[in-house]
């Protein structure tokens, strides 16, 4: 329960009551599959599932602060979407350079995950509520600015999703990776991080004791919905095209990975490095289930049971370690 | 009804070739039909290759259904069989494929040919004319109707490419036997939305004859509607697709008409070719447009 | 320096009405008045957490009419709560300096944060412990001490106290009584609440009196005797006995067995204990803040699962601790937690949904039972004449009344459900003096019908007072027993140092 | 705030106090759509809308017991489709009367919604991501009942959803009202209900009463699952096809019909009678745009801003309300 307390003392001790439940749980999910599929275990998969996280590690990453800061935001996959049309709509129909419309397709983010801090903040709404109204505002923007048509970008966002020589990862592999330590950082070191947890665990003690809370959740909303707009960008990297229709669904699966690494959705709780792992979990499963070739019956029943078996575990871990 | 040839198999090869075959959502009936024959293939061929079928959780996520493209390069098949869920976005990873040295074959959903230009890539496509297949649906539904009649089109996912295609479709046989289309929204594939959406429809258009939805489900979602607005002597529906549901309607004649695409034999054609391919790297391989038939209630056996 | 001018709030009644007063620099002015006379509110509007209905205040001179806390604190007024704000997911340190992080371009400085903390904890007794731990690591006491320093490490014109002391033992009064010497001699002008007259007559220069949200006078020092402050803070109508004349310890204690404890552990804060308690008796506990008092009761509630040891309730054989409430509710064991906020009170529902909660387990007739909400309103009428809380009615939530009321609703709640034993911690917490007598009186009447009754309480005199016994816990152990009626108090104190000294 | 406090005085008052706000969206949409959408405030437009709410009415009376008690079901749109699945087998495959077929499909319902409530709360599990897990598992299991495959089920179900003679209303309808009145009434008069509120307002003060949670919570949880079945049966009847995709992303739309209508995420807070308000709301809304034939973009902003605008507004009534 207490991955916040930053205590330098037996540290392997600290990490392994930290991460260990959730390491277990990613090398059962390696081992079973690597034993049942084939190719599983090889460095081929192993980098192509490196480069297909980067974008629900970065919406992850934003929704941990989130949840964290005890709101919620269920547009991110609307919001993910809209960036990269915007994106598109700069880059080719603008003809913009790509570092600008890289920067106002994040801005565009950021915008809407700010407009959602600021109406739930500042009317006390709640944010799932306000979130759900934006997920339909800009899905429904996406489609607009699109026409309703996904759009071929080519290459010029290459450099981002290709994997780099040396390393076989991409770029978006190493920004999402910063992007996660960063976040654990933001959390840890800093006021706004701070603040987000003090949020979290009581915002009516945190007015009490004189400080407004609408700030801090529009910059940590806003934080969100850029990291939604970079998502956008990998996305679209990797798949060269941008589509209105992308994303969708994705919030339950950020939201999923938070709670698997351990986030409360009662705000006060959460670690970003421990997301990541949550996000590993989800896409080991499905990275395995695909090459076993399972049905989508089986593949859907064993996701779900995977997911609540994973939080079990990991409670009944913490309860035997309380005693 | 149109049979895969079974005469032009490679002899069984003691390193049989795995071929994925990657669907858009095997929750949708159309799909599952489409597996369901490959897999039955695969069995009465099981010396010449292995299967590995996937499809993705929801048809709109493209980028689910290329990772899996990814992850089928990274697990060793020899050849991939897509049906892809958008034309375009699939393109870039599939010519990763190919530069990994698998066979790639195209089915259902013709990639977008300016986008295979730009990415310098060939790709065989086996698969229907979606729009002729339409056509043909609503020429027979405009043989019921007068020209000047109203009716209402029920449109799939906008972005999807067999959504236009059959949209287009519909509109030529309306337009060619002076019909017209009052109203024209997008109920996503579903049911539901199909219902709600018709509903408002007969609502809003109290003299429509008819109800073209560009697949079954959205059929069935209008019947509904129809049925509770008490117009089922006025109002026609006719779908695209002919999934199980469909046939029962339209035996009972509340339902006029719909497309059969065969999709048990799209995937087998798919891998036919890809085999073919596999064996002789140096064919120029050619595409295959697969039949549409109309299924009426004079078609299906009783 | 500050000067209220006709104050008034109007909730569903008038809680403040037209108060004016005034606070000089270097002066301590205790705040006095019955339970929900309208102190907290007063406060809370001097504090800007809450705007007057009417009514104006003037700070040096100047208008001051604060619309948030951070205003107030802007020009100078700081507030401790009557409730407690700790945020249990933050180190100590940083609840100390929440609402202004040591920071350089947002970036914590932890160093400084960490070495400024372990100043003003050490300040405050708390300096044995480590500023980077969890604050949910703290009993209710030290979370009152820690509330207490995050709102005072910064100089302030005006310090407001709202009941500081309700959860403090005598020692950290004292170090806090020490404190505010200090601030006084700074010239901070010092508004003080408690319900405890000793410590005011101790401390303050001026007294004021409430009523029913009316200013009944203002007194120096030592113009007032006790029972002239009791009689001007209660209404005159309704009489109540003069105080310890009535602190006498009941008579009727029995052989007979209400609740044997052996060798209890909880580690790492209970540690092998054991007593027993006898049916009709009163046994108090006495010991310093995190002795472990709180953890001893819940432990044997099942609140928290006990690591070891057996519990024998009445003549019944001796089982193991219980694994949750229910069990020990079943049992025959109900208990008035310290925390009434985090885990005693629903604050969003009302009075008569509260008392009857307890209840709602024992109809027969199952779950799909119908409620009675009538009688439950009937049972929450006769409970606040009885007990005298003050409402306007018995559908007004529970988190809109005063501290002292909402403590009184706990102890409501459980003589409904009734038990053979009670575990009370603190259960006095926040009451007035008049109303004290009447819990007291309450508890005496239980034991005569035979409960046996644990009481936790940090204060010491309460217990004598009150107590046919009292153990004393220190550092996690039950060091020694006492038996009334004459205790010696400085034997008592000895002993819950005992358990810290070195061997 | 206070929905529950039931008090008899100044009754007109007490009701426009809570329902005021509520009444005034709904009306001011109606007005709205009569004038611009042709034929919208007619009899027929009216009764199809009402013929066409009851499976969202049950559901989100299902789930506004869930979140009094402070939990949360998303699984509810799969279990609806697991049930109707399930009885679509029950009639067509083993050829059981309806009656029989019904009970089995409510009490399917039932146990899935009674294992996340034990899960949640034995565990202490968050309920989303139990449920979120159910979500996976109840969907895969539909699509393994009917094999992908929709079912025509015809007319057997027919007198469900036919319009009753002389009222124009389906039976559904009125079961739908019923429900609404029974939660309503179980909410405020018994036991469960009382422990629903007093949980969901503070679990810990009800485990210190010496009260086991997890039974209630089971049973709530129970009553929604099999709330969920009723709503199947109920689609399937106006449908006339059992589908295992029916009912996605229905879970959203509950919540935020219990949301519009003031029930809160936190728990402790709501009321049935106005989730049923909150489903009116987005049914004109959805009825409305469909009728004005917009496009998806426009329909999706729209819905989206409405959504936001009816929560605000009555957040803006109850804090000038509270001054
Ligand atoms: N938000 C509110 N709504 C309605 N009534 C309130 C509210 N806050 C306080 N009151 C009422 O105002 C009165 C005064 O309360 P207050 O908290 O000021 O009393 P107090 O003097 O501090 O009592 P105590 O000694 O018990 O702390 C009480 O009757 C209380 O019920
Ligand atoms: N959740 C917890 N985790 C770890 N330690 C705790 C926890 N709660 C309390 N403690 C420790 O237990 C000790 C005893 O708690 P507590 O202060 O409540 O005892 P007490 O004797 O009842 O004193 P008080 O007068 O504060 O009620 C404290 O020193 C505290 O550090
Ligand atoms: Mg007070
Ligand atoms: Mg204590």
């Amino acid at each position: 329960m207490k991955d916040n307390a930053v205590s330098s003392n037996r540290p392997i001790q600290q990490t392994l009551a930290t991460y260990g439940g959730l390491l277990v749980a990613i090398l059962v999910l390696l081992g079973f599959f690597g034993v049942f599929a084939k190719n599983f275990l090889t460095t081929t998969t192993l980098l192509t599932m490196a480069n297909s996280i980067p974008d629900i590690t970065v919406l992850a990453v934003g929704m941990t602060l989130v949840l964290i800061a005890g709101g919620i935001d269920l547009s991110v996959g609307s919001v993910l979407a809209l960036s990269a049309c915007f994106l598109g709509w700069l880059m080719v129909d603008l003809k913009l350079p790509l570092w600008l419309a890289s920067l106002g397709a994040i801005a565009l983010g950021a915008c809407c995950g700010g407009l959602n801090g600021w109406i739930s903040s500042a009317f006390r709404i709640p944010a799932f509520i306000v979130t759900l109204g934006m997920l339909e505002i800009a899905r429904g923007s996406a489609y607009w600015i699109t026409d309703s048509n996904t759009k071929y970008v080519g290459s010029s966002l290459g450099w981002f999703s290709d994997p780099i020589a040396p390393l076989g990862v991409s770029a978006s592999f190493l920004i999402a990776a910063a992007v996660v330590l960063a976040g654990q950082w933001l959390l840890h070191q800093t006021v706004l991080g701070r603040l987000a947890i003090a949020i979290g665990t009581n915002a009516e003690s945190v007015r009490m004791a004189g400080i407004r809370t609408t700030a801090p959740m529009v910059t940590l909303y806003a934080i969100c919905g850029g990291l939604c707009g970079l998502a956008g960008m990998m996305q679209s990297a990797r798949l060269s095209t941008v589509d209105p229709n992308s994303g969708a669904g994705m919030e339950l699966s950020a939201i999923a990975a938070c709670v698997i690494g351990g986030t409360s959705l009662r705000g006060g709780q959460g670690s970003v490095v421990r997301t990541f792992f949550g996000v590993l979990v989800i896409s080991i499963l499905q990275t395995g289930l695909a090459q076993l070739g399972a049905t989508d019956p089986i593949k859907r029943i064993v996701t779900g049971g995977v997911i609540i078996l994973s939080v079990l575990l990991d409670s009944l871990r913490k309860q035997s370690a309380i005693r | 009804q149109p049979k895969a040839s079974n005469t032009s198999l490679p002899p069984a090869s003691p390193d049989k070739p795995k071929i994925a075959l990657v669907m858009k959502s095997l929750a949708n009936e159309f799909f599952s039909t489409m597996a369901e024959g490959a897999k039955q293939h695969q069995s009465q061929n099981s010396p010449q290759y292995e299967l590995i079928v996937n499809g993705i959780k929801d048809e709109r996520d493209l980028a689910r259904q290329a990772a899996i493209i990814d992850e089928m390069i990274a697990a060793k098949v020899q050849a991939i069989v897509v049906a892809p869920a958008d034309s375009k976005a699939l393109v870039p990873v599939l010519r990763r494929a190919k530069l990994a040295g698998l066979v790639v074959v195209n089915i259902d959903n013709k990639l977008d040919e300016e986008i295979l230009k730009a990415e310098s890539l060939t790709v065989p496509f086996v698969g229907p004319n979606n729009r002729l297949g339409a056509q043909s649906v609503g020429q027979y539904l405009a043989k019921s109707l007068k020209p000047g009649d109203q009716v209402a089109v029920l449109e799939g996912i906008r972005t999807s490419f067999n959504a236009t295609q059959r949209r287009l479709g519909f509109e030529q046989a309306m337009k060619d036997a002076g019909i017209q289309i009052v109203d024209s929204q997008s109920a996503n594939w579903e049911t539901n939305q199909a219902n709600t959406i018709a509903a408002s429809m007969l609502n809003a258009h109290p003299d429509l004859k008819a109800i073209l939805a560009a697949n079954d489900s959205m059929a069935l979602g209008a019947m509904a509607a129809i049925k509770a607005a008490n117009k089922t002597d006025t109002v026609q529906v006719v779908g695209f697709d002919n999934i199980s549901a469909a046939q029962e309607a339209i035996r009972q004649g509340k339902m006029l008409a719909t497309a059969d695409q065969h999709g048990d034999q799209l995937a087998v054609y798919g891998i036919e070719l890809a085999l073919k391919l596999l064996q002789d790297p140096n064919s120029i391989p050619e595409d295959r447009e697969t039949p549409v038939d109309l299924i009426t209630a004079g078609s299906l056996p009783q | 320096m500050l000067k209220l001018d006709a104050l008034t709030k109007d909730f569903a009644t008038r809680a403040v009405d037209q108060v004016s007063l005034e606070f000089a620099p270097g002066q301590v002015h205790a705040l006095l008045g019955a339970n929900g006379a309208g102190k907290s509110t007063l406060c809370k509007m001097i504090a800007g957490l809450i705007q007057p209905s009417q009514g104006s205040m003037l700070l040096d001179g100047k208008k001051y009419s604060p619309d948030s806390k951070r205003q107030a604190q802007s020009a100078g007024v700081q507030i401790v709560h009557q409730e407690l704000n700790v945020l249990a997911t933050l180190t100590l340190a940083e609840n100390l300096f929440l609402s202004n992080l040591p920071n350089r371009w947002g970036i914590l400085s932890r160093r400084t944060m960490h070495r400024r903390a372990c100043e003003i904890l050490s300040d405050f007794g708390l300096g044995d412990l480590d500023p980077h731990a969890l604050a949910s690591s703290l009993g209710v006491g030290q979370q009152q001490l820690l509330e207490i320093a995050a709102n005072t490490w910064q100089p302030t014109q005006v310090l407001i106290l709202d009941e500081p002391t309700a959860a403090l033992s005598n020692r950290e009064s004292q170090r806090l009584f020490e404190k505010i010497h200090l601030w006084k001699h700074q010239g901070v002008a010092i508004l003080y609440i408690s319900h405890r007259l000793a410590e005011v007559q101790a401390l303050a220069d001026r007294i004021s009196i409430l009523r029913d949200g009316k200013l009944q006078g203002t007194w120096s020092r030592g113009e007032l005797q006790e029972c002239d402050i009791v009689s001007q803070m209660t209404n005159p109508s309704k009489s109540m006995a003069p105080i310890s004349s009535t602190l006498r310890p009941s008579p009727a204690v029995s052989t007979r067995q209400a609740l044997r404890v052996e060798q209890l552990w909880l580690s790492p804060k209970v540690q092998e204990v054991s007593f027993s308690l006898r049916a009709g008796e009163i046994l108090g506990v006495a010991g310093l803040v995190g002795s472990g008092r709180t953890e001893l009761l819940r432990a044997i509630f099942g609140a928290d699962r006990a690591s070891g040891g057996s519990l024998q309730v009445a003549d019944k054989p001796a089982c193991k601790p219980f694994r949750n409430p229910n069990e020990a509710v079943r049992s025959g064991l109900v208990m008035i937690s310290e925390d009434r906020k985090a885990d005693g009170l629903l604050l969003t529902e009302s009075i008569a949904a509260n008392i009857q909660l307890p209840m709602l387990d024992r109809t027969g007739l199952g779950r799909f039972a119908l409620t009675q909400a009538r009688q439950a309103r009937c049972l929450a009428e006769t409970y606040c004449r009885d007990l005298a809380i003050r409402c306007d009615s018995s559908n007004q939530s529970v988190g809109t009344l005063s501290g002292g009321n909402q403590q009184k609703v706990v102890l409501a709640k459980w003589l409904e459900r009734d038990g053979a034993v009670f575990l009370m911690d603190e259960p006095t917490r926040g009451i007035d003096v008049a109303a004290r007598e009447l819990v007291y009186e309450v508890i005496r009447n239980l034991a005569k019908a035979g409960k046996g009754i644990l009481v936790v309480s940090s204060d010491l005199e309460e217990l004598i007072g009150l107590c046919d016994s009292i153990g004393v816990m220190s550092n996690g152990r039950w060091t020694t027993s006492f038996s009334g009626p004459n205790y010696e108090p400085q034997a008592i104190l000895e002993a819950m140092f005992a358990g810290y000294s070195p061997p």
